[in-house]
Protein backbone atom coordinates (compact mmCIF):
# COMPACT_ATOMS: atom_id res chain seq x y z
CA UNK A 1 0.00 0.00 0.00
CA UNK A 2 0.86 3.43 -0.73
CA UNK A 3 -0.17 6.71 1.19
CA UNK A 4 -1.07 9.77 -1.55
CA UNK A 5 -1.77 13.20 -0.53
CA UNK A 6 -3.21 16.44 -1.95
CA UNK A 7 -2.68 19.58 -1.03
CA UNK A 8 -4.31 22.99 -1.98
CA UNK A 9 -6.33 23.95 -4.97
CA UNK A 10 -5.26 20.15 -6.45
CA UNK A 11 -7.19 18.84 -3.22
CA UNK A 12 -10.17 20.83 -4.09
CA UNK A 13 -10.42 19.71 -7.67
CA UNK A 14 -9.82 16.08 -7.03
CA UNK A 15 -12.16 16.23 -3.90
CA UNK A 16 -9.86 14.42 -1.36
CA UNK A 17 -7.02 14.97 0.67
CA UNK A 18 -5.60 11.36 0.96
CA UNK A 19 -6.39 7.68 -0.05
CA UNK A 20 -4.62 4.60 0.75
CA UNK A 21 -4.30 2.30 -2.40
CA UNK A 22 -2.33 -0.93 -3.45
CA UNK A 23 1.04 0.40 -5.74
CA UNK A 24 -0.26 -0.94 -9.26
CA UNK A 25 3.16 -2.89 -10.55
CA UNK A 26 3.90 -1.03 -13.95
CA UNK A 27 3.30 2.45 -11.65
CA UNK A 28 7.23 3.17 -10.36
CA UNK A 29 8.17 6.84 -10.47
CA UNK A 30 5.78 9.91 -9.27
CA UNK A 31 5.10 10.78 -12.78
CA UNK A 32 3.65 7.24 -13.45
CA UNK A 33 1.53 7.67 -10.33
CA UNK A 34 0.07 10.47 -11.53
CA UNK A 35 -0.74 9.21 -14.78
CA UNK A 36 -2.29 6.35 -13.36
CA UNK A 37 -4.65 8.45 -11.04
CA UNK A 38 -5.13 11.09 -14.02
CA UNK A 39 -6.12 8.41 -16.21
CA UNK A 40 -9.46 7.88 -13.87
CA UNK A 41 -10.45 10.63 -15.54
CA UNK A 42 -13.21 12.91 -14.29
CA UNK A 43 -11.87 15.42 -11.68
CA UNK A 44 -9.00 13.15 -11.62
CA UNK A 45 -7.67 14.68 -14.79
CA UNK A 46 -6.68 17.74 -13.13
CA UNK A 47 -3.75 16.13 -12.06
CA UNK A 48 -2.73 15.98 -15.42
CA UNK A 49 -3.74 19.40 -16.62
CA UNK A 50 -1.73 21.11 -13.32
CA UNK A 51 0.44 23.84 -14.52
CA UNK A 52 3.86 23.43 -12.22
CA UNK A 53 2.69 20.10 -10.48
CA UNK A 54 5.07 19.87 -7.25
CA UNK A 55 5.66 16.29 -5.10
CA UNK A 56 6.69 14.54 -2.57
CA UNK A 57 7.95 11.29 -1.63
CA UNK A 58 8.39 10.57 2.27
CA UNK A 59 7.55 14.69 2.99
CA UNK A 60 10.96 15.45 1.14
CA UNK A 61 10.37 17.73 -2.53
CA UNK A 62 11.58 15.34 -5.34
CA UNK A 63 10.92 15.73 -9.47
CA UNK A 64 8.56 13.83 -10.57
CA UNK A 65 11.28 11.40 -12.12
CA UNK A 66 11.62 10.22 -8.19
CA UNK A 67 11.21 6.18 -8.28
CA UNK A 68 8.64 5.22 -5.57
CA UNK A 69 7.91 1.72 -4.16
CA UNK A 70 5.47 0.26 -1.83
CA UNK A 71 5.27 2.41 1.70
CA UNK A 72 5.77 5.15 0.51
CA UNK A 73 3.90 8.61 1.28
CA UNK A 74 4.08 10.76 -2.06
CA UNK A 75 2.55 13.94 -2.16
CA UNK A 76 0.70 16.10 -5.20
CA UNK A 77 0.43 19.76 -4.92
CA UNK A 78 0.71 23.54 -6.75
CA UNK A 79 4.15 25.28 -6.44
CA UNK A 80 4.19 26.65 -2.65
CA UNK A 81 3.42 30.33 -1.39
CA UNK A 82 3.95 30.44 2.26
CA UNK A 83 5.90 33.13 3.64
CA UNK B 1 24.14 26.85 17.45
CA UNK B 2 20.48 26.61 18.91
CA UNK B 3 17.00 26.72 16.79
CA UNK B 4 13.60 26.37 17.01
CA UNK B 5 10.74 25.88 14.40
CA UNK B 6 7.21 25.93 14.71
CA UNK B 7 4.07 25.99 12.21
CA UNK B 8 1.13 27.23 14.89
CA UNK B 9 -1.99 29.10 14.92
CA UNK B 10 -1.09 31.12 17.17
CA UNK B 11 0.42 34.85 17.04
CA UNK B 12 3.99 35.33 18.43
CA UNK B 13 5.36 38.29 19.89
CA UNK B 14 8.91 39.54 18.05
CA UNK B 15 10.78 41.12 21.37
CA UNK B 16 9.99 37.76 23.04
CA UNK B 17 11.46 35.62 20.38
CA UNK B 18 14.41 37.63 19.38
CA UNK B 19 15.13 37.82 23.47
CA UNK B 20 14.55 34.21 24.01
CA UNK B 21 17.00 33.69 21.38
CA UNK B 22 19.63 35.46 22.91
CA UNK B 23 19.09 34.92 26.13
CA UNK B 24 22.40 33.59 28.23
CA UNK B 25 24.47 34.43 24.61
CA UNK B 26 26.17 37.20 25.15
CA UNK B 27 28.53 36.86 22.18
CA UNK B 28 25.95 37.77 19.79
CA UNK B 29 26.21 40.78 18.93
CA UNK B 30 23.92 40.90 15.82
CA UNK B 31 19.94 40.13 15.33
CA UNK B 32 18.67 39.82 12.06
CA UNK B 33 15.05 39.31 11.71
CA UNK B 34 12.27 39.23 8.98
CA UNK B 35 8.11 39.92 9.68
CA UNK B 36 5.68 39.16 6.92
CA UNK B 37 2.46 40.56 6.97
CA UNK B 38 -0.91 39.39 5.47
CA UNK B 39 -1.72 42.61 2.47
CA UNK B 40 -4.60 44.13 2.07
CA UNK B 41 -4.43 43.67 -1.99
CA UNK B 42 -2.47 41.34 -3.78
CA UNK B 43 -2.13 41.25 -7.81
CA UNK B 44 -4.74 43.88 -7.96
CA UNK B 45 -7.52 42.88 -5.59
CA UNK B 46 -8.27 43.43 -2.79
CA UNK B 47 -7.81 41.06 0.14
CA UNK B 48 -10.39 40.54 3.34
CA UNK B 49 -8.96 37.34 4.83
CA UNK B 50 -6.69 34.24 3.82
CA UNK B 51 -6.46 30.82 4.86
CA UNK B 52 -2.83 29.52 5.23
CA UNK B 53 -2.88 25.60 4.87
CA UNK B 54 0.22 23.05 5.05
CA UNK B 55 1.49 19.77 5.43
CA UNK B 56 1.55 18.23 8.80
CA UNK B 57 4.70 16.86 9.55
CA UNK B 58 6.55 17.77 6.46
CA UNK B 59 6.29 21.41 7.12
CA UNK B 60 8.49 20.83 10.18
CA UNK B 61 11.14 18.94 8.79
CA UNK B 62 11.47 21.36 5.37
CA UNK B 63 11.59 23.91 7.57
CA UNK B 64 14.85 22.38 10.06
CA UNK B 65 16.25 21.34 6.77
CA UNK B 66 16.57 25.03 5.50
CA UNK B 67 17.68 26.12 8.87
CA UNK B 68 20.40 23.74 8.69
CA UNK B 69 21.49 24.25 5.36
CA UNK B 70 21.90 28.01 6.52
CA UNK B 71 24.11 26.92 9.67
CA UNK B 72 26.32 25.19 7.80
CA UNK B 73 27.15 28.12 5.59
CA UNK B 74 27.61 30.98 8.30
CA UNK B 75 28.50 31.31 11.93
CA UNK B 76 25.29 31.77 13.57
CA UNK B 77 24.18 31.50 17.13
CA UNK B 78 20.87 31.02 16.87
CA UNK B 79 17.69 30.88 14.71
CA UNK B 80 14.13 31.03 15.54
CA UNK B 81 10.79 30.34 12.98
CA UNK B 82 7.42 30.40 13.37
CA UNK B 83 5.08 30.33 10.49
CA UNK B 84 1.14 30.36 11.54
CA UNK B 85 -1.39 28.56 9.58
CA UNK B 86 -5.15 28.85 9.53
CA UNK B 87 -7.36 31.84 9.36
CA UNK B 88 -5.54 35.51 9.57
CA UNK B 89 -6.62 39.40 8.31
CA UNK B 90 -4.95 41.64 6.59
CA UNK B 91 -2.25 43.45 9.21
CA UNK B 92 -1.58 39.73 11.15
CA UNK B 93 1.97 38.65 11.14
CA UNK B 94 2.42 35.47 8.87
CA UNK B 95 5.73 34.28 9.45
CA UNK B 96 8.86 35.35 11.56
CA UNK B 97 12.57 34.24 10.86
CA UNK B 98 15.17 35.44 13.40
CA UNK B 99 18.85 34.79 13.42
CA UNK B 100 21.66 35.90 15.78
CA UNK B 101 25.12 35.82 15.07
CA UNK B 102 28.69 37.46 16.25
CA UNK B 103 28.28 39.80 13.52
CA UNK B 104 26.09 41.19 11.15
CA UNK B 105 26.83 40.08 7.92
CA UNK B 106 25.88 36.58 8.58
CA UNK B 107 22.67 37.67 10.43
CA UNK B 108 21.59 39.09 7.55
CA UNK B 109 22.74 36.63 5.21
CA UNK B 110 21.16 33.30 6.47
CA UNK B 111 17.82 35.24 7.42
CA UNK B 112 17.30 36.00 3.99
CA UNK B 113 18.62 32.97 2.70
CA UNK B 114 15.94 31.39 5.08
CA UNK B 115 13.21 33.49 3.96
CA UNK B 116 14.26 32.76 -0.18
CA UNK B 117 14.22 29.03 0.71
CA UNK B 118 11.14 28.51 2.72
CA UNK B 119 9.14 30.74 -0.19
CA UNK B 120 9.62 28.09 -2.45
CA UNK B 121 10.42 25.00 -0.31
CA UNK B 122 8.13 24.86 2.49
CA UNK B 123 4.78 23.19 1.96
CA UNK B 124 2.52 26.14 2.91
CA UNK B 125 -0.25 27.69 0.65
CA UNK B 126 -2.13 30.89 0.56
CA UNK B 127 -6.08 30.62 -0.13
CA UNK B 128 -7.52 34.64 -0.44
CA UNK B 129 -10.73 35.53 -0.37
CA UNK B 130 -10.87 38.58 -2.72
CA UNK B 131 -13.67 40.78 -3.93
CA UNK B 132 -14.03 38.44 -6.54
CA UNK B 133 -14.00 35.59 -4.51
CA UNK B 134 -11.78 33.07 -3.27
CA UNK B 135 -8.44 32.38 -4.84
CA UNK B 136 -5.49 30.29 -4.35
CA UNK B 137 -2.36 32.62 -4.66
CA UNK B 138 0.09 31.98 -7.56
CA UNK B 139 3.71 31.49 -6.81
CA UNK B 140 5.57 34.32 -8.00
CA UNK B 141 8.48 33.85 -10.29
CA UNK B 142 10.40 36.22 -8.85
CA UNK B 143 10.22 33.65 -5.53
CA UNK B 144 11.92 31.34 -8.05
CA UNK B 145 14.44 34.09 -8.96
CA UNK B 146 15.52 35.03 -5.71
CA UNK B 147 17.17 31.43 -4.86
CA UNK B 148 19.32 32.21 -8.12
CA UNK B 149 20.92 34.91 -6.14
CA UNK B 150 21.80 32.26 -3.23
CA UNK B 151 23.14 29.70 -6.41
CA UNK B 152 25.29 32.27 -8.16
CA UNK B 153 26.73 33.73 -4.88
CA UNK B 154 27.54 30.68 -2.67
CA UNK B 155 27.29 27.64 -5.65
CA UNK B 156 24.33 25.91 -4.04
CA UNK C 1 7.33 57.29 3.10
CA UNK C 2 6.89 57.38 6.66
CA UNK C 3 10.55 57.41 8.67
CA UNK C 4 11.45 58.20 11.97
CA UNK C 5 15.11 58.68 13.57
CA UNK C 6 16.05 59.00 17.77
CA UNK C 7 19.18 59.15 19.26
CA UNK C 8 18.39 58.44 23.31
CA UNK C 9 19.81 56.12 26.21
CA UNK C 10 16.32 55.01 26.92
CA UNK C 11 16.40 50.68 25.40
CA UNK C 12 13.28 50.61 23.51
CA UNK C 13 10.80 47.67 22.50
CA UNK C 14 11.20 45.37 19.29
CA UNK C 15 7.76 44.70 18.54
CA UNK C 16 6.28 48.26 19.51
CA UNK C 17 8.30 49.72 17.29
CA UNK C 18 7.83 47.61 14.24
CA UNK C 19 3.87 47.74 15.36
CA UNK C 20 4.18 51.47 15.32
CA UNK C 21 5.95 50.91 11.86
CA UNK C 22 3.10 49.21 10.11
CA UNK C 23 -0.17 50.82 11.55
CA UNK C 24 -2.38 51.37 9.88
CA UNK C 25 -0.51 50.66 6.18
CA UNK C 26 -1.90 47.50 5.40
CA UNK C 27 0.18 47.12 1.83
CA UNK C 28 3.34 46.56 4.30
CA UNK C 29 4.20 42.61 3.74
CA UNK C 30 7.55 42.91 4.80
CA UNK C 31 9.40 43.79 8.06
CA UNK C 32 13.24 43.69 8.00
CA UNK C 33 15.13 44.56 11.47
CA UNK C 34 18.36 44.50 12.96
CA UNK C 35 18.99 44.75 16.13
CA UNK C 36 22.46 45.07 17.39
CA UNK C 37 23.56 44.31 20.94
CA UNK C 38 26.75 44.40 23.51
CA UNK C 39 28.87 41.66 23.41
CA UNK C 40 30.40 40.52 26.55
CA UNK C 41 34.15 40.00 24.54
CA UNK C 42 35.81 42.00 21.59
CA UNK C 43 38.96 41.60 20.17
CA UNK C 44 40.46 39.12 22.78
CA UNK C 45 39.14 40.51 25.79
CA UNK C 46 35.93 40.41 27.90
CA UNK C 47 33.94 43.38 28.47
CA UNK C 48 32.62 44.64 31.39
CA UNK C 49 30.27 47.48 30.41
CA UNK C 50 30.62 50.15 27.29
CA UNK C 51 29.63 53.90 27.17
CA UNK C 52 29.04 55.25 24.00
CA UNK C 53 29.54 58.77 22.80
CA UNK C 54 28.31 60.46 20.40
CA UNK C 55 28.40 64.12 18.20
CA UNK C 56 24.46 65.87 19.04
CA UNK C 57 23.31 67.46 16.10
CA UNK C 58 25.20 65.59 13.57
CA UNK C 59 23.99 62.31 14.31
CA UNK C 60 20.49 62.58 13.65
CA UNK C 61 21.30 64.91 10.42
CA UNK C 62 23.74 61.48 9.45
CA UNK C 63 21.25 59.07 10.08
CA UNK C 64 18.49 61.06 8.55
CA UNK C 65 20.82 61.51 4.77
CA UNK C 66 21.39 57.48 5.39
CA UNK C 67 17.51 56.68 5.38
CA UNK C 68 17.26 58.86 2.70
CA UNK C 69 19.58 57.52 0.55
CA UNK C 70 18.24 53.99 1.00
CA UNK C 71 14.21 55.58 0.39
CA UNK C 72 16.05 56.59 -3.29
CA UNK C 73 16.94 53.17 -4.07
CA UNK C 74 14.53 50.91 -2.89
CA UNK C 75 10.36 50.80 -2.68
CA UNK C 76 9.80 51.43 1.22
CA UNK C 77 7.06 52.12 3.49
CA UNK C 78 8.79 53.35 6.60
CA UNK C 79 11.88 53.05 8.44
CA UNK C 80 12.62 53.56 11.97
CA UNK C 81 16.02 53.94 13.68
CA UNK C 82 16.73 54.12 17.07
CA UNK C 83 20.50 54.04 18.47
CA UNK C 84 21.32 54.20 22.20
CA UNK C 85 23.88 56.67 23.80
CA UNK C 86 25.61 56.70 27.03
CA UNK C 87 26.16 53.55 29.62
CA UNK C 88 25.57 49.57 28.61
CA UNK C 89 26.27 46.19 30.00
CA UNK C 90 26.64 42.88 27.78
CA UNK C 91 23.50 41.75 26.56
CA UNK C 92 21.74 45.35 25.89
CA UNK C 93 20.42 46.40 23.27
CA UNK C 94 22.15 49.68 21.11
CA UNK C 95 20.87 49.69 17.80
CA UNK C 96 17.38 49.01 15.67
CA UNK C 97 16.41 49.69 11.80
CA UNK C 98 13.31 48.50 10.91
CA UNK C 99 12.22 48.82 7.27
CA UNK C 100 8.86 47.86 5.85
CA UNK C 101 7.97 47.41 2.58
CA UNK C 102 5.73 45.86 -0.21
CA UNK C 103 7.85 42.72 -0.44
CA UNK C 104 10.97 41.54 1.25
CA UNK C 105 13.84 42.17 -1.27
CA UNK C 106 13.43 45.64 -0.76
CA UNK C 107 13.28 45.41 2.74
CA UNK C 108 16.08 42.94 3.52
CA UNK C 109 18.63 45.21 0.95
CA UNK C 110 17.82 48.80 2.80
CA UNK C 111 17.71 47.35 6.02
CA UNK C 112 21.60 45.85 5.28
CA UNK C 113 22.12 49.15 3.71
CA UNK C 114 21.34 51.45 6.66
CA UNK C 115 23.60 49.39 9.00
CA UNK C 116 26.30 49.53 6.88
CA UNK C 117 26.61 53.33 6.26
CA UNK C 118 25.66 53.66 10.12
CA UNK C 119 28.50 51.84 11.13
CA UNK C 120 31.21 54.19 9.09
CA UNK C 121 29.13 57.18 8.71
CA UNK C 122 27.33 57.84 11.63
CA UNK C 123 28.68 59.94 14.37
CA UNK C 124 28.95 57.13 17.20
CA UNK C 125 32.28 56.13 19.21
CA UNK C 126 32.42 53.08 21.64
CA UNK C 127 34.55 52.72 24.53
CA UNK C 128 34.71 49.75 26.76
CA UNK C 129 35.53 48.85 30.01
CA UNK C 130 37.82 45.31 29.84
CA UNK C 131 39.95 43.31 32.08
CA UNK C 132 42.67 45.22 30.72
CA UNK C 133 41.19 48.68 31.66
CA UNK C 134 39.35 51.13 29.42
CA UNK C 135 39.79 51.49 25.55
CA UNK C 136 38.20 53.15 22.92
CA UNK C 137 37.17 50.65 20.07
CA UNK C 138 38.69 50.28 17.17
CA UNK C 139 37.05 51.26 13.95
CA UNK C 140 37.11 47.51 11.67
CA UNK C 141 38.24 47.13 8.09
CA UNK C 142 35.30 44.83 7.43
CA UNK C 143 33.20 47.94 7.87
CA UNK C 144 34.96 49.77 5.36
CA UNK C 145 34.55 47.14 3.08
CA UNK C 146 30.76 46.40 3.84
CA UNK C 147 30.21 49.80 1.89
CA UNK C 148 32.15 48.46 -1.24
CA UNK C 149 29.29 45.57 -1.08
CA UNK C 150 26.83 48.20 -2.11
CA UNK C 151 29.41 50.72 -4.59
CA UNK C 152 29.99 47.28 -6.54
CA UNK C 153 25.89 46.47 -6.55
CA UNK C 154 24.30 50.00 -7.18
CA UNK C 155 27.40 51.89 -8.17
CA UNK C 156 26.91 54.67 -5.02
CA UNK D 1 35.00 82.72 15.10
CA UNK D 2 35.11 79.42 14.42
CA UNK D 3 33.83 76.42 16.63
CA UNK D 4 35.87 73.51 17.12
CA UNK D 5 34.74 70.11 18.75
CA UNK D 6 36.75 66.87 19.33
CA UNK D 7 35.44 63.50 20.45
CA UNK D 8 36.27 60.13 21.95
CA UNK D 9 40.22 59.47 22.12
CA UNK D 10 40.70 62.86 20.49
CA UNK D 11 39.20 64.82 22.84
CA UNK D 12 40.80 62.88 26.01
CA UNK D 13 43.84 63.65 24.38
CA UNK D 14 43.18 67.09 23.63
CA UNK D 15 41.44 67.26 27.07
CA UNK D 16 39.08 69.61 26.08
CA UNK D 17 35.48 68.87 23.82
CA UNK D 18 35.17 72.31 22.18
CA UNK D 19 36.98 75.84 21.87
CA UNK D 20 36.10 78.51 20.04
CA UNK D 21 38.51 80.51 18.25
CA UNK D 22 39.72 83.27 15.45
CA UNK D 23 39.97 81.82 11.71
CA UNK D 24 43.86 82.82 11.37
CA UNK D 25 44.06 84.01 7.89
CA UNK D 26 46.30 81.60 6.48
CA UNK D 27 44.07 78.95 7.46
CA UNK D 28 41.84 77.59 4.97
CA UNK D 29 41.10 74.15 5.11
CA UNK D 30 40.53 71.38 7.65
CA UNK D 31 44.08 70.00 7.37
CA UNK D 32 45.46 73.84 7.97
CA UNK D 33 43.62 73.96 10.74
CA UNK D 34 44.66 70.67 11.99
CA UNK D 35 48.31 72.04 11.58
CA UNK D 36 48.17 75.19 13.19
CA UNK D 37 46.21 73.46 15.94
CA UNK D 38 49.08 70.27 16.49
CA UNK D 39 51.27 73.21 16.23
CA UNK D 40 50.87 74.77 19.91
CA UNK D 41 53.04 70.97 20.66
CA UNK D 42 52.55 69.30 23.83
CA UNK D 43 48.91 67.17 23.80
CA UNK D 44 47.80 69.24 20.45
CA UNK D 45 50.30 66.89 18.63
CA UNK D 46 47.85 63.99 18.81
CA UNK D 47 45.97 65.91 15.87
CA UNK D 48 49.51 65.15 13.65
CA UNK D 49 49.47 61.87 15.21
CA UNK D 50 46.29 60.20 15.09
CA UNK D 51 45.79 57.51 12.75
CA UNK D 52 43.25 57.96 10.33
CA UNK D 53 41.97 61.09 11.64
CA UNK D 54 37.98 62.13 10.76
CA UNK D 55 36.49 65.28 10.26
CA UNK D 56 33.10 66.96 10.25
CA UNK D 57 32.74 70.56 8.54
CA UNK D 58 28.77 72.12 9.61
CA UNK D 59 28.09 68.31 10.81
CA UNK D 60 28.91 67.03 7.50
CA UNK D 61 31.38 64.24 7.42
CA UNK D 62 34.27 65.54 4.95
CA UNK D 63 38.11 64.86 3.34
CA UNK D 64 40.69 67.20 5.27
CA UNK D 65 41.29 68.99 2.20
CA UNK D 66 37.72 70.80 2.57
CA UNK D 67 37.77 74.69 2.46
CA UNK D 68 36.56 75.71 6.21
CA UNK D 69 35.56 79.86 6.14
CA UNK D 70 34.33 82.21 9.71
CA UNK D 71 31.43 80.65 11.52
CA UNK D 72 32.34 77.27 10.63
CA UNK D 73 31.47 74.14 12.98
CA UNK D 74 34.36 72.33 12.58
CA UNK D 75 34.74 68.52 14.44
CA UNK D 76 38.05 66.13 15.04
CA UNK D 77 37.19 62.52 16.03
CA UNK D 78 38.43 59.29 15.27
CA UNK D 79 36.48 56.50 12.62
CA UNK D 80 32.91 56.08 14.21
CA UNK D 81 32.21 52.83 16.03
CA UNK D 82 28.69 52.79 16.70
CA UNK D 83 25.79 50.44 15.66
Amino acid sequence: MITVLFFAGLREAVGTSSESLALPSEVNTVAALRDHLAGRGDKWSALASAKNLRAAVNQDMVPLTTAIKDGDEIAFFPPVTGG
Amino acid sequence: MKSSVSVQEADFDLSAEVRALTAGELSAGAVASFVGLVRDNNDGAGVADMTLEHYPGMTEKALNEIVAKAADRWELLGVRVIHRVGYLKPGEQIVLVAVSSPHRGNAFAACEFIMDYLKTQAPFWKKESTSEGGRWVDARDSDESALDKWKDQIGL
